[in-house]
């Protein structure tokens, strides 16, 4: 099959949705004629034209409010708010205007908007330009989050995004804008709230998001060579959350590791780890162990960014001590 | 004035009574308060009728208004009965979403009314946007959106007539000056001299106005109308008013501000300016003004009954609504 | 012992802070003239001063940002913003700038300001004025969140918060702010990180934060009838977590049940829980039960609002679970 | 021109001084980056020199300043050395909060700087607060801030704005108006005429300036700040200027933009025109040009060496001064 690289993936799924329905369109900063920050919109505007892609001042509040403003008259905004750390900045515009107003029109109506970010570290961007913010919008009713790890769920997710009546916030990592992966040509939807086993196994169950899911395969690997049967569980979306795969997953290995990149403590990562306390008590072999960023902002110096963000040997280390904890 | 002479004796008359209509209610509710039975906190609008009305008076169907917290007047001239407003006050389950929302800030995408918000400030970038959905689906339809001076001071605000501005969207900017933010004077949160000049800084323009002067507000609007519908882009508009009511009802209208002030505004109260005019131009009589009130009163006490009688939502209500149901295509294979 | 409501507790410990150190004031929207939404700060003005305590312009984002320079500067701003739901327009300020000022200027300033907000339900009060917001903020390093449940912990609680040289989210629950309770005369303080255990018990953990604390009790009250010993813990903190206290009841009852008003997806209770079902695992008897609104907005009419805050009997239900589960 | 009259001829050289060493290091770090060595993307300030300096220079060191984007100029006058600055550019243990954060915002408490933004925009309310605190310790220190035209279309650029105009704060705002917003001309992104206008709005004077006439910055930064230090409140200055660079090194200088632009500016450089004017008074010589120019160099050649020399950070610094320490009373029976 075709291979894609993530960005192309996204850039091909705004393209068709945009040529398929007249109700999308783009905006937000440098979206147009430059392409975006990390070119994911890179020629659209040629192709697309000035109605359907067009920058903005810099406002990041105006451009989710306008953009939920829009949606509440038909249209289906895909606004781009570049770094997932201007979360902050629209963050009242996603979560007391976009999330609530289906509710509040007593269904009447709905904001079906897609927010795009980039978002996590590993450029040197420093503490404002690459955190992981998913857990910040976690505790919203009304919202839904996707975080795409790959080059073929980032496209079907994506235009599944702009379909849904609902608004959603896309969560693009920016270390993965340039891994390239199969992705099927022309129409296809990846269903949001569907987890996916990246890779099956008994021993283990990795639950991971974004990134780390990649690094959550990779430690799979070299615990397989150690014996370790680990299966990857990709969320895809943090809400809705899949909990029958994460159960069904741990029913049959009985211990659990969850990754993300966003510091361990307060992470969505402590609702995986409820949900399967909870209702897979039972099957339960270990102790739950987290992977996560530690207590602290994001560092600048390439030294201190690298000690920063959760590595496959952290994996590895985790799953052991699960492993290791149900064995002794 | 131009379109104020346009306006018939008709028109006149129902400007007329959608102010008392407006000034009723509120009166009615904000006496209700606090002896059973009104659940929302009533933020009257007594006193800045003349705003709302002037302002929706003579828009499209589908020309949008963005409500304030002093808009009572726009749902009404927008369509949405005292009944169901007076529902809402009384959360019900006949009120606005089925219970869930409140009379203050409700939507109602069939009358033209965006839902407002209780984030001050937040409802003018979203009522931007749906400008922004006018222009790009080529429809000649305006927003009109209210806020008031404290508002002006969000962040919002400015992004908002900033964006407005540059993409020339078809947006009617309408400031009731009232003079307070809550209980803050705007000696304490402005230091500038008038707020229309902002308009400058966003490349369209601005005018302050008397918004006691329900035909003031009418031209104003309707010439804005016009501009934003030729593709002029926006207008801001300051109109200067005053509340009687204090900012909402846990204090009594004469808290932490001189009684007098409140006495020399009554003396510009804008239902009585108008009624003064239309009687001075034989167009209301005393029967007409009485027969009017008479009507209003029984509407009001009509919504009230209506209001009471209707049952409060059921528990379930609460679940439902919380997303938006998709189409089989985005669920295939879904489990969560 | 004297007694005092919430709104007093709190209300006397501004006044002793800014009476015992001159770099401390309050500024907020009506905060002086008109004592606060709540009239937390009534009389302060006249007792105090206008320098010590000053109305500002409607502008939240400036409200926090501006105290997170005074702070800078070395003074002790008490920044109110209202209400709770008005953290998205105060975000940036609080999670860009107050929690990661310390760290960025590699230690040799910090921020040291309180925000202070009403959150909560139960006034009839709305989708944009009830909400709980810990869990928004309780995934970023460098910030304290504290929850003060009664009146001698608010005073203690804050007077701690003001002297911190760190930033501090104060939420003061709505409901609270009549409530009665004894309150030591003059200088005292609570530590922040400490966990309090309101109500001894063995059969069960409940772990509770703000008004919840109150039900919980209640709930307790209610069990001990059904013979079920509940410990009712009130962490008093969600940051820093008291993880040796959660720990150290959770060892002794084997069972554990946290309870918040937000939402119970993505809520703080995950964070517990995970905590719980890594490092008590093997003293759990039973699966971990959390208690909080539904996955909805906050509805206005009562009989709305009522279904979704959470209650006693909620609780009570809760507890008969997971005691029941390890029973059966 | 009162207060550049006073300038003496050391002051002067010293200006020019600074400006070169602004350029230099700018052209240098661009020159570096992509070849290793060069951890932090540059973002150049070349073109833009004479606002930072004009603005910084004669400054008193508690005065604060808040950087831009674009103000290297700002960190130099203010004490920050080439070299810790260029120890930042390269990630290193010696360059600011020991390799925690970047060069480009930087903090000096000491030396006057407040730590700038990743935010755009944030920063003017935090800048403002530093004035608020200025203000209420009664002392007459300035602080000078320096943003964007871009920012100034952020919320927090008009909080921060009308809050300092409300209580009238020792704060000068600088508006390097260079034209664009990342890739986004000015026509996209603002429609009004200019932004000095924008302060009346606030209730302080506003003006536009040439941003590439250090003189004009001096003297306009000078008036504002005895106005402030005298208790008479903010100023908004908008100084028209360009940057030669692209919004940063991931694009050449002439992406989205038309070369002949770039060639006019030029024409119009800062310190070109400083040169020509220093030299028609006899000020400055070929030869101490050439000297300052050679000195210059081998200042920055000396910061390179520095921060190639210097160790990046251990790893273990990461976990250092997320909290500040408390005192003993606070943690009594902390179990946490
Ligand atoms: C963002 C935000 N801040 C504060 C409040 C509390 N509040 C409600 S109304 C109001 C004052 C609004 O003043 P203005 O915009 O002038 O409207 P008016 O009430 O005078 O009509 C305030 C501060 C709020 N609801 N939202
Ligand atoms: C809030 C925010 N939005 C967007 C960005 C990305 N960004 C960085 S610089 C910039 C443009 C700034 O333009 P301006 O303020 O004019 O400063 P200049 O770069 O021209 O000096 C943008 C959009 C950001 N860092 N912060
Ligand atoms: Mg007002
Ligand atoms: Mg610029």
């Amino acid at each position: 099959m075709r291979e894609l690289t993530y960005r192309e993936a996204i850039r091909e799924a705004l393209r068709e949705e945009i040529q398929r329905d007249d109700r999308v369109f783009i905006m937000g900063e440098d979206v147009a004629v430059a392409g975006g920050a990390f070119n994911v919109t890179q020629g659209l505007l040629a192709e697309l034209g000035p109605e359907r892609i067009f920058d903005t001042p810099l406002s990041e509040s105006a451009i989710v409010g306008a953009a939920v403003g829009a949606a509440l008259m038909g249209m289906r905004p895909v606004a781009e708010v570049m770094f997932a750390d201007f979360t902050t900045i629209a963050m009242d515009a996603i979560v007391n205007h976009a999330a609530k107003m289906h509710y509040m029109y007593g269904g009447e109506v709905s904001a079906p908007l897609v927010v795009r970010l980039a978002y996590g570290g590993g450029m040197r961007f420093a503490a404002h330009h690459s955190q992981s913010v998913e857990s910040w919008l976690a505790n919203v009713p009304g919202l839904t989050i996707v975080m795409p790890a790959t080059p073929a769920d980032a496209k079907g997710l994506l235009k599944a995004a702009i379909r849904t009546p609902n608004p959603v916030i896309f969560l693009e990592h920016k270390l993965l804008y340039n891994t390239k992966g199969e992705v099927r040509e022309g129409e296809y939807l990846v269903p949001i709230g569907q987890a996916d086993i990246k890779r099956p196994g008994d021993g283990v169950t990795i639950v991971a998001t974004g990134l780390m899911v990649d690094r959550a395969l990779g430690a799979a690997r070299s615990l397989a060579r150690e014996g370790i049967s680990a299966e990857v569980i990709d969320l895809r979306s943090i809400q809705p959350l899949d909990e029958e795969t994460i159960l069904g997953s741990v029913e049959k290995t009985g211990h659990l590791v969850i990754v993300h990149e966003a510091p361990v403590r307060g992470g969505f990562g402590g609702e995986v780890a409820a949900v399967v306390a909870n209702k897979a008590f039972g099957y339960l072999d270990a102790p739950i162990q987290r992977v996560g960023a530690p207590w602290t902002p994001i560092p600048f110096s390439p030294t201190l960014e690298e000690a920063y963000l959760p590595k496959e040997s952290d994996i590895v280390t985790a799953v052991r001590s699960v492993v290791g904890a149900s064995a002794g | 004035m131009g379109y104020s002479d346009q306006l018939t004796e008709k028109d006149l008359i129902q400007m007329y009574r959608w102010m008392v209509l407006t000034r009723v209610f509120e009166d009615r509710i904000c006496g209700l308060w606090g002896k059973g039975g009104v659940v929302e906190l009533p933020h009257g609008s007594q006193g800045q009728e003349a705003i709302a009305v002037g302002a929706c008076y003579g828009l499209r169907q589908q020309d949008h208004v963005m409500p304030s917290l002093r808009t009572r007047g726009a749902f009404l001239v927008k369509g949405i009965s005292a009944r169901v407003q007076m529902a809402g006050v009384y959360a019900k389950v006949t009120g606005p979403a089925r219970g869930k929302a409140t009379a203050h800030h409700m939507g109602d995408a069939e009358r033209g009314v965006l839902l407002g918000s209780g984030i001050v400030g937040a409802s003018i970038t979203v009522a931007v946007g749906a400008a922004l959905a006018f222009k790009l689906q080529r429809r000649d339809n305006v927003v009109v959106d209210f806020f008031g001076d404290g508002a002006a001071q969000r962040g919002d605000f400015h992004e908002g007539l900033n964006f407005a501005g540059v993409f020339k969207l078809p947006i009617i900017f309408v400031l009731e000056n009232n003079g307070y933010s809550e209980y803050t004077p705007l000696s304490k949160h402005f230091a500038g001299s008038d707020f229309a000049c902002r308009a400058q800084g966003y490349g369209f323009p601005g005018m302050r106005l008397d918004g006691n002067d329900i035909f003031a507000v009418y031209e104003a609007v309707q010439a804005a109308a016009a501009r934003a519908r030729a593709g002029e882009g926006p207008t801001l508009l300051e109109c200067m008013t005053y509340r009687y009511r204090n900012h909402c009802e846990v204090q009594p209208p004469e808290a932490f501000r001189d009684p007098a002030e409140i006495e020399q505004w009554q003396a510009k109260d804008p239902i009585a300016r108008m009624r003064a005019q239309l009687m001075q131009r034989g167009i209301l009589t005393d029967a007409l003004v009485s027969k009017i009130t008479a009507e209003v009163e029984a509407e009001i006490d009509d919504a009230i009954q209506y209001a009471e009688e209707s049952p409060f939502p059921a528990p379930e209500e609460l679940y439902k609504d919380v997303y938006a149901p998709e189409s089989p295509e985005l669920v295939v294979g879904r489990r969560s």
